[in-house]
């Protein structure tokens, strides 16, 4: 019998064509300008080809062209919701090259930042998430409130709403001004009470449970096979967070529990961990405010009165921990020629750069390992099977930045 | 003092100001056509068949003529009230640009986006393509006059459009938008207007059956279609409106009143009752329990019909683009947009008059009391009968009543409409399949079942 | 723009419309007696004339659209005119009975003949309710059977369409001249 | 309309006779679009106008429920033979390969017009029509609770049946519809493939 009769006797379903529709590059749910090619069986996506690159700006070309100093302005471009991240994994890739040491209250300055950089970045990405569920317009300014306050801080440090160019090649741009801490300190007690209210609003309910739950499980075999990292990782049940498992900066003196979920992680255990890392986050935040040596920045400045501020490095007001920056900022940076890699946790993963660097005030090479590029990698294999719905709760679920997969 | 008390204040005074001048001008134009022009012809000395044959036809324009001036800008109203009410919920200030407190920002957009470029897409059906905006939209103008009659306490001058038929009547007119979107999305030539049509389409197939049910039981209450009767029923107080069970509590609140006022005639007669119907109270408190699901149902099933988020699959942005308007612009987007807060406003009105009572206060006092205070103050004023008088003029501009009337019947539509922007400002939107599910699967036999029970209480009470 | 078949179908109408205004206004009447014939049947003969131009346009390759949409208003108005309103309401059923019986026996898609099988039980439906009005109006014996077809008219669709659907599952078509098997 | 009595009478002298001319107007060529048009999904969208006319009839008729009913039932049922009708066809491809009508037409004109002359001369031929011209119409609300009691008593065994044919074409529809069982596995198939091989009907098989 002919293979096609026994395809007609055979068939209990409705012969259809299949759908070829493209996703964007201007959908208004695609977070930018990410293109996917989907092939649809009636609502269900049957292959999945996303298109990437309509946002390269050539990161890092640019970077071999341009002044270290100057790179270090334009890197926070790349993840524009948490540049404090991509600031800092190259000012440590550059500080491993140069064998500089960045003095410890510095450290300390970079954790606060960059915690306060991350529950930012996870505060945008519940709010965006809401819409992507369909809670068009309600939902998403409740994380903007705290969101507004934490950048409100983050500008009085650094000047800037969203590419801070704080964290530098050998510590940190500025002391803060007076009175951020208590307001840093005022925030972190309110904010668990905030984190309780966006749950209210989205762990109990059930229209949102049902988007989510069993909905585009990542195994975790596959996430490994594709290099996932971050949360998406960790609610796949691996505990991979470099903060933990190969600490960093100061991360080995703060005590913190990475949440990790059990097993095969869905949409809704995604959505979980990130809520748990804010708490987490918003913990570690309160440990650095306690432990920074110095004390807050108008302690120290009393202290420093009775030195008027010598600057000298032997001063037990202005010397050795108490310092944030090692190394002089100016347009004639230089780092040791040399190569090296570093890697810290971006809110999204496992960021790494690396610097080849032949001593002179450009690198020679530049490469980015971004985290949205390779958690967008396991998108296809996410989507198969579902609905057109679940595209973009699944989408969103994974927190991938465009500039940062496109670079 | 407290933002959100300021911004709160802020909301509602605008509300108030735009209401006032929304139903001030209907009134205005209402009053002008069917009392001030008439009065006009016969004052004109026309021969006198003539001139009554044209008062008649003057008369008989005033609904067309109310719906023509409020369904424009009440629209227009109710998008602003939208953006600003969402807003509030969601710790924003909303659009308070153009005019004192934004009032006039949607009178911006519209005249916006009437200068807009109408674009036809490349392969589009131009003629469906054209028509589909007003097969939406003509439905719910035609849709809201028996609602008039009613919301206007059976005002002489919309007595002429209180149908017999009436609910049945609107809710068969309320089941042609659909037919515009289907043929919107598919004439636009795009996939995602096509999937989102073809969404509409069974949405609003699954979810008119638990729709019309709920109003099915309302009728089965009432015992007739008429919605001007079916207002009146309610109007002794809260526990006679038909969430509350149409009534079926009342007898045995009676008897609790005249217990405690010692009315030993009154107990009497209403003990008879109870011994002849001993399952009485049982059933009344059964009765008033499927009533208030069955406004949870037609709640839910409204929200599906104007497609309202939790249901807005057919335009869901994340989803679709926007569904099937994605390729309208200029004018019929602005249409389609004008229609969508215009069904949203007559499923809250009909379920104000089917559930709430319609412009019947909750404590029969208030009413009476108000009617009675203006009709006191109106006697006050100059009497004259003759016409054209200062007198005349009040009197036939201000009718007590219809007044109370029309205030508690905009005080619940605009309560229901609010609820309805609450409900958007919280939820997220379901998947097609959960919502198919929930709509067979749990609504329908529910509001059959419900039904059923509320054939047999209503025989026990 | 105006193309050849176009222009005579133009020239047709305006012919159908010439013949309907001469007979609204009585002249046809007139020129029958004149002619012999019987005058009373005069709506009858101005039908056939404008039936006959419809043909003879046909023939020279006119735009069978308009023609057949221009010659069935003109003729169903020549028709009726002077007939009391029930026949005016039963005729223009009985047009969409045509009409419908055309489509069922000429579509080839078998959704399409399911519309026309509705349109012509709607036509009949046009016929009871008329008979309602007209014979019986105190007890609506029509508008009750019309309710009754209307019924039989959905449960007709729910079963075609299961029925087409059925078809197309098994031949992937739902072109009628295809599944002429009486099998599958 | 009842509280205008001068305009009631003044409308029905001068309008009624206009206002069906001119859904008469408007349904004919709507009534041809439906068969003739070649895109089926249009011609879909055009029944829906010559239902919502046909209801406008039932009005003129004073038969408002059943107006009601016509454009809820159809307008909303004829949607979903629409939707149907997209979901089955691609229109694109029925538009190139196959032409609306088929080689059918010429007896389907002398059917139709056959036709449609048996039910005028059949109307004329009738000198005396029993109609009642000297009742008036029954008003909208005894209209509807004559209709509704006469359900409930003289037709509650035709209502009952109805129910029930409902119900069995809505059983029957899901059953047509629903995807059958018939043969899930392969080798099943083969199987019986090789037992018909044996026999003498293996062709017939085959041949479908």
């Amino acid at each position: 019998m002919a293979p096609e009769k026994i395809e007609a006797l055979t068939s209990t379903r409705l012969k259809t064509d299949e759908m070829i529709i493209n996703m964007g590059p201007q959908h208004p749910a695609t977070h930018g300008v990410l293109r996917l090619l989907l092939t649809l069986d009636g609502e269900f996506v049957k292959h999945v080809e996303p298109v990437v690159g309509h946002l390269h700006r050539a990161q890092e070309w640019q970077g071999q062209n341009r002044t270290w100093f100057q790179y270090q302005a334009l890197i926070d471009r790349v993840d524009y919701l948490s540049g404090m991240f991509t600031s800092w994994a190259m000012a440590r890739a550059a500080e491993k090259v140069d064998g500089c040491q960045v003095p410890l209250r510095g450290e300390y300055m970079r954790v606060i930042v960059s915690e306060m950089n991350r529950i930012t970045s996870h505060l945008l990405w519940l709010g965006t998430y809401g819409i992507d569920l369909g809670a068009m317009f309600g939902f998403p300014f409740y994380p903007f409130r705290e969101r507004e306050k934490l950048l409100d801080l983050l500008e009085a440090i650094s000047g800037q709403r969203m590419m801070f160019n704080y964290i530098r090649i050998g510590g940190v741009q500025s002391e803060a001004p007076p009175g951020w801490f208590a307001k840093v300190s005022e925030f972190v007690k309110e904010f668990p009470d905030r984190v309780d209210e966006y749950e209210a609003i989205l762990t109990n309910n059930p229209i949102f449970i049902k988007r989510t739950k069993g909905v585009g499980i990542l195994k975790k075999q596959l996430a490994l096979d594709y290099g996932v990292t971050g949360p998406s990782l960790r609610a796949s049940g691996v505990p991979l967070d470099l903060r933990k498992t190969k600490p960093y900066s100061v991360y080995d003196r703060l005590k913190f529990e990475v949440p990790i979920h059990e097993g095969d992680g869905d949409t809704f255990d995604r959505y979980v961990l990130r809520v748990k890392e804010m708490r987490e986050s918003n913990e570690i935040l309160r440990q650095c405010l306690e432990q920074i040596p110095g004390g807050t920045a108008d302690e120290l400045r009393e202290r420093r009165k009775a030195c008027n501020s010598c600057g000298k490095a032997d001063c037990s007001n202005c010397g050795g921990d108490l310092m944030i920056m090692a190394k002089k900022q100016n347009a004639g940076l230089r780092i040791k020629a040399g190569e090296g890699f570093d890697a810290i946790e971006s809110p999204r993963g496992i960021l790494g750069c690396y610097i080849i660097s032949t001593g002179g005030d450009t690198a020679y090479r530049f490469k980015w390992r971004n985290p949205s590029f390779c958690n967008l990698a396991a998108l296809p294999d996410l989507l198969i099977d579902h609905p057109i719905a679940d595209i973009m709760a699944i989408f969103g679920s994974i927190d991938v930045i465009l500039p940062d997969v496109d670079r | 003092m407290n933002p959100a008390v300021f911004e709160i204040g802020k909301f509602a005074r605008l509300t108030v100001i735009w209401l006032s001048i929304i139903f001030g001008a209907v009134w205005a134009a209402c009053w002008a056509v069917g009392v001030f022009a008439p009065a006009l012809i016969n004052a004109s000395g026309m021969p006198t068949e003539t001139a009554s044959l044209a008062s008649e036809v003057l008369r008989a324009l005033v609904p067309v003529v109310a719906v023509a001036v409020f369904i424009p800008i009440n629209a227009m109203f109710m998008v602003l009230c939208e953006r600003r009410a969402l807003a509030l919920f969601t710790v924003r200030k909303g659009p308070n640009r153009v005019g004192p407190d934004g009032l006039l920002q949607t009178a911006a957009d519209a005249v916006k986006l009437l200068f807009k470029e109408d674009i036809t897409p490349h392969g589009a059906d131009a003629v469906m393509f054209t028509a589909a905006p007003i097969i939406f939209f003509a439905p719910s103008i035609i849709g809201v006059l028996p609602l008039l009659a009613a919301a206007s306490g059976n005002h002489e001058l919309f007595r002429s459009v209180n149908l017999p038929t009436g609910i049945f009547y609107v809710l068969a007119i309320a089941s042609i938008p659909v037919v515009g979107i289907v043929m919107g999305g598919w004439a636009s030539n795009n996939k995602y207007s096509l999937v989102g049509a073809l969404r509409s389409a069974a949405q609003a197939i699954s979810y008119e059956i638990p729709l019309v049910l709920s109003i099915v039981a309302v009728c089965l209450m009432a015992g007739t279609l008429d919605v001007v009767k079916i207002a009146d029923q309610q109007k002794d107080s809260l526990l006679s409106w038909n969430i509350f069970g149409g009534g079926a509590l009342l007898p045995y609140v009676n008897l609790v009143v005249a217990g405690l006022q010692g009315n030993n005639e009154q107990v009497q007669a209403i003990m008879q009752h109870f011994q002849a119907q001993p399952l009485g109270p049982f059933a009344a408190v059964l009765m008033v329990v499927c009533c208030i699901i069955f406004f949870g149902i037609y709640i839910t099933g409204a929200c599906a019909e104007v497609n309202r988020i939790p249901f807005d699959l057919p335009e869901a942005e994340s989803e679709l683009v926007s569904g099937y308007n994605t390729e309208y612009s200029g004018i019929k987007f602005a249409i389609f947009f004008l229609a969508e807060f215009t069904n949203l406003f007559v499923v809250c009105s009909i379920a104000s008059i089917m559930f709430l009572g319609g412009g019947h206060a909750p404590l029969p006092g208030l009413e009476q009391g108000f009617t009675e205070m203006l009709g006191g103050i109106l006697k006050q004023l100059p009497g004259s009968k003759e016409i054209f008088s200062p007198g005349w003029l009040i009197n036939s501009l201000v009718n007590p009543s219809t007044v109370s009337q029309a205030f508690w019947i905009i005080l619940k539509t605009y309560s229901l409409v609010i609820f309805a922007i609450l409900i958007r400002a919280t939820l997220p939107r379901f998947r097609i399949d959960q919502l198919m599910a929930f709509g067979w699967k749990r609504l329908i036999p529910l509001s059959l079942i419900l039904l059923i029970a509320l054939t047999y209480l209503r025989e026990l009470v | 723009m105006l193309s050849k078949s176009n222009l005579q179908s133009l020239l047709f109408l305006a012919v159908a419309v010439g013949i309907t205004l001469l007979f609204l206004t009585g002249q046809v009447g007139g020129v029958l007696s004149g002619a012999g014939l019987p005058a009373y049947k005069a709506d009858l003969f101005a039908f056939l004339a404008i039936v006959s131009v419809a043909v003879v346009s046909l023939a020279f390759g006119g735009n069978k659209t308009m023609i057949m949409i221009g010659g069935t208003v003109t003729a169903f108005i020549v028709l009726t005119a002077f007939q009391d309103s029930m026949v005016r309401y039963m005729t223009l059923g009985a047009i969409f009975f045509a009409i419908g019986a055309y489509g069922m026996v000429a579509s080839r898609n078998a959704v399409r003949m399911l519309m026309s099988i509705e349109l012509m039980i709607n036509a009949a439906n046009i016929n009871f309710v008329t008979f309602s009005r007209a014979v019986d109006p105190e007890h609506l014996g029509g508008q009750l059977f019309a309710i009754f077809v209307l019924t039989v008219a959905a449960a007709e669709a729910a079963v075609g369409l299961a029925i087409v659907l059925a078809i197309y599952r098994n031949m992937a078509t739902v072109d009628m001249e295809k599944f002429n098997l009486l099998k599958w | 309309m009842e509280g205008f009595p001068q305009l009631t009478t003044w409308a029905q002298a001068n309008v009624e006779q206009a206002v069906f001319y001119l859904l008469a107007v408007i349904a004919i060529p709507l009534a041809y679009g439906v068969v003739c048009d070649r895109n089926i999904i249009r011609s879909g969208f055009l029944l829906i106008g010559v239902f919502s006319t046909i209801a406008g009839l039932f009005i003129l008729l004073s038969a408002q429920f059943l107006a009601l009913a016509q454009i809820m039932i159809y307008g909303v049922g004829i949607t979903l033979v629409v939707v149907i009708a997209l979901m089955l066809t691609n229109p694109k491809a029925e538009k190139e390969s196959m032409p609306a009508l088929s080689i059918h037409k010429g007896p389907a004109i002398f059917v139709a017009c056959f036709l449609f002359m048996c039910v005028y001369l059949a109307l004329r031929s009738a000198e005396n029509w029993p109609v009642k011209t000297d009742v008036a119409a029954l008003s909208a609300a005894e209209n509807l609770s004559r209709i509704g009691q006469s359900l409930l008593t003289n037709y509650s065994f035709h209502f009952e049946f109805a129910s029930i044919l409902l119900l069995a074409a809505l059983i029957g529809a899901v059953m047509l519809a629903k995807a059958e069982p018939a043969v899930h596995d392969l080798n099943e198939l083969s199987a019986n493939e090789d037992k018909l091989k044996s026999s003498e009907r293996a062709d017939d098989v085959v041949k479908v």
